[in-house]
């Protein structure tokens, strides 16, 4: 086990009940993180305790389980909101980072981006935020341009400025990689980005759950993240938005609760955040989301990033000397969160996480929904392991024996 | 604390009987909102007297006993305060009009509906904005 | 207690661990199920043993974890779909009702509708079946125009076909009124709707929780209901579509998941359902969603509609003598949901639901996100309770008094 | 069943030398698909001989060993068949050439991609549909 000054992962572990579970006979090893983490109890108490004790819709009913119902669910939004340094006010909950992106697209982009205009994105980004820019881009006959990266899978400053002299109208990029793990400099491209004029979007939903994040130093304009990765419930995210320009686009889905009154011909909209959250919301999920921001803040965040960088540092010691060993990404893990990317000699990912998987130890193999990176990195797919505040030196010598029983059914 | 007791003889005669309801002629300062969440609304006229006071307040709207009752009850105390007057009212003030009854946090919305109401007006003709601290979250 | 041959309701209040709660010192009377229902006890284990026990993301991961919730979410997928007699390649998981209603809109509405065309909704809608249309109209340039409502509260058939003589592209109604408890005669107006040229969009959030639903024998292009109000989640519904309409539409969101195929400057799209399923899913709404329905299948739907028709037939009795009760929608309970939506003397509806919540009887008050239906009903609110299976002659009783108690503080 | 025992000799040697791997010069059918989920590719040709049997058949594709080997075992099983043949082909018979390994559903889609190509390149030619049972739900 890993005796970390900052985090007890032995105690962390008992809140995880997850964590008791057998997969083929092993101890389950979790190392899928950056798709999804496991929950605490406390967090899954918070959703029994909702459904046993308060379920009601919200905003719109004046009995008790109404006002109890509507009481959490905006006090998890002035939880989450306050945990990366943002207004209860711009903090819009959706469904998760790719409705984040997507809002943006349909109630932003479809109003603000004209004919001609240029769209920048990253060449490591994931799908959801490439895929609404195309359909931007399309619907709108704008131009989508991408910004490259460096060998060492950095973003290429000199591409982003290249682009940024054209003037972009929205630059869209992630705080981290989920590939990579590299961790972008949010602040200093927010500035350049502003300064071309361009407006901005980031996706933290690989940052906030792994770094401290204080979006009122960052200067985005739009920043997006999943509670699903950060120990809260499935189905639940936020985009933070400023306040002005919340104000100031088109509301995005249209229903109950976004209005404010209902003509046969017109509708005037709700204040923002409720705007965007059209009919009605994932109340146990916001709920959920508040109690995983309550354990996140209780352990601290600079700690999770230590223990993570902790965790990064013992990996690289114990499996780049592997015979077929390659990992992306930046090597010095300051620069990067708490993740590898990796290919083991020719044991394609999928083969490799099946026999990993009869160890108990789970990691993801795939195209991890950034196909173009992929593309950049001349492979099909790559293995992932990623981890989180549960994770110890064990696990990643779990991982380790797996990948060298791989490499003895594949004779590597 | 019972409904009994916040539906009090007051409440519900200012509920009938509302005092300052209904428009007036020439007026220099007009708000309207409404409460999206169930549908009250409110609107208020006034005319500004000299010295900047309130000479004239009328209201009108539809909705429960305490929005109604409130925004008459704070027509009343406002009618021929000073404009600045507006400024210091705050929804503790509101409440002791009402007998400071018990309300659960969306009657409390009811219960200030006239007072965003005035103070949306008169901030606006002040040049101010009045930004609602209780609004939407 | 309801004696009912059908349902044994004292076994169902067993099931649903809320109803021991107490309001205001007073047993729970909870008659705001229109809003949203309660949760079983079997819906709550459902989502304590997903997270418990098989926590993953799903369709990405090639570990137990991920393919046992990969199984579970497409299984609940097939539950769904049975249960209203459809496909489950046709069942897309969506939030809710008002997701799916602004799915169509933007990946079949942006696409299909031109400048001038007509769109046709009722002025009985609940506004996540008006407020997407008015987007779309005015995003198109087409027209949206009302069916009108005969003085009982029923869709005017008169009406209706005239603007079928129109020629619209698009016919969206409610299955059933979530304010007059109306049940529209889907079957005909979608064959009326179909010889007119139209394609139809049918709000069912208010009947396939209350009646027996068959889509096979409907003929409606699109069907929209939420899980959270038939015993599921919040955060979950579906959109069923006839597949072929499915696979022309545009994508919605774009994201992970709804991808095959990434290039730098278009994108090609995964078979339907997953191509309106961008990113991280509501995999655990999903799962409880599949348990509600298994409870609702094991009550069996005609016994809960059986049980709600005699719930509503005991509240007209004991409500309806009462001096200044006035019901609105069709009187004939064979006719209507199990639902009735009255106002009470000069009695505001907020005023009466906090002195109902006082004595623990829950109802909903306020327009019902139908404004254009309480315009024509010449009110600006009404009160409105709403039975479930858990709903017994006593908490009529209970509302019939907490009624009676506003009649003597307001001295009716 | 272990690992081990999914991995045997043989499917890692048709991993590592495919048969029937490579293109076409003249070819009658082509057919290529992707598992979105992993991102597995095949792409199988095939050249009609007489009476209507697969006279040659190759792929090309990338990805795992199960994908790789299977559809690469499907086409020297398929070689000198009649194209009427491919109708009955199920996915039993991949099994069957992989040895009937003990593999997870997502695994199976892997196992059964090459199939699905053939299907609906043969299917196709032959002026049919074929509607993937095993496809997306
Ligand atoms: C008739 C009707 N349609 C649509 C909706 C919207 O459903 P949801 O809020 O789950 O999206 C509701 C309930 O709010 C309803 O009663
Ligand atoms: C970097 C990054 N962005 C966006 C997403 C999408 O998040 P979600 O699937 O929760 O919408 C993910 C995870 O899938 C991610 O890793």
């Amino acid at each position: 086990m890993l005796k970390s000054e900052t985090i007890d992962v032995e105690a962390v572990r008992r809140d995880f009940p997850i964590l008791k579970r057998k997969v083929h006979g092993k101890r389950l090893v979790y190392l899928d993180n950056a798709a999804t983490t496991q929950k605490p109890q406390s967090v899954i108490d918070a959703l029994v305790d909702y459904y046993s004790r308060y379920n009601s819709n919200v905003h719109r009913s004046v009995h008790t389980l109404g006002e109890e119902a509507t009481e959490a669910y905006e006090d998890s939004r002035r939880k989450v909101a306050k945990f990366v340094g943002a207004q209860a006010k711009e903090t819009v909950f959706v469904r998760g980072t790719t409705e984040a992106t997507n809002l943006v697209r349909f109630a932003w982009g479809e109003k603000y981006v004209k004919k001609g205009d240029l769209i920048v994105a990253t060449l490591m980004e994931h799908h959801s935020n490439i895929v609404p820019w195309q359909l931007l881009a399309k619907s709108r006959g704008a131009v989508l341009k991408y910004v490259g990266l460096t060998p060492d899978g950095e973003l290429d400053m000199g591409s982003l400025e290249g682009l940024l002299r054209e003037s972009p109208r929205l630059v869209a990029f992630a705080h981290c990689s989920n590939v990579l793990g590299t961790i972008n400099d949010v602040a200093t491209i927010c500035t350049k980005a502003r300064s071309a004029g361009a407006t901005t979007i980031v996706d933290g939903a690989q940052s906030v759950p792994h770094l401290p994040v204080d979006l009122a130093s960052l200067g985005a304009d739009f920043y997006a993240f999943s509670g699903h990765k950060m120990l809260g419930p499935t189905g639940i995210g936020v985009l933070i938005g400023k306040k002005r320009l919340l104000e100031e686009m088109d509301p995005f889905e249209g229903g109950g609760e976004m209005i404010r009154e209902v003509f046969e011909d017109h509708s005037t909209w709700n204040d923002v955040p409720h705007k965007f959250e059209a009919g009605t919301v994932n109340v146990a999920g916001a709920i959920g989301f508040g109690a995983a921001v309550d354990y996140l803040s209780r352990l601290g965040m600079d700690k999770v990033r230590e223990h993570e960088v902790r965790l990064l540092d013992y990996a690289y010691d114990a499996l780049s000397s592997l015979k077929g060993f390659h990992a992306y990404g930046p090597e010095d893990t300051k620069k990067r969160s708490g993740l590898i990317a990796f290919n083991y000699a020719d044991v394609h990912p999928h083969d490799l996480a099946t026999i990993l998987d009869e160890e108990g130890v789970a990691i993801r193999s795939g195209h991890h929904c950034a196909q173009l990176l992929m593309r950049c990195l001349d492979v099909s797919a790559t293995n992932r392991a990623s981890f989180y505040v549960y994770n110890s030196y064990d696990d990643v010598d779990a991982l380790r024996h797996g990948i060298e029983k791989a490499g003895a059914i594949f004779k590597v | 604390m019972s409904s009994a007791d916040i539906y009090r003889e007051l409440i519900l005669d200012y509920y009938r009987n509302p005092r300052n309801f209904g428009k007036l002629e020439k007026f220099d300062i007009q708000a309207h909102d409404t409460n999206p969440l169930c549908g009250d609304e409110i609107e208020m006229q006034i005319r500004v007297g000299g010295e900047n006071t309130i000479e004239e307040i009328k209201f009108t709207g539809k909705g429960c006993a305490i929005s109604q009752a409130s925004a008459s009850m704070l027509t009343e105390l406002a009618k021929g305060k000073p404009l600045e007057w507006v400024r210091q009212v705050a929804k503790e003030d509101v409440f002791k009009l009402l007998g400071n009854p018990d309300l659960g946090p969306s009657r409390v919305k009811c219960a200030l509906l006239g007072m965003k109401v005035l103070k949306t007006g008169v901030y606006g003709y002040l040049g101010a904005h009045y930004d609602d601290p209780d609004g939407s979250v």
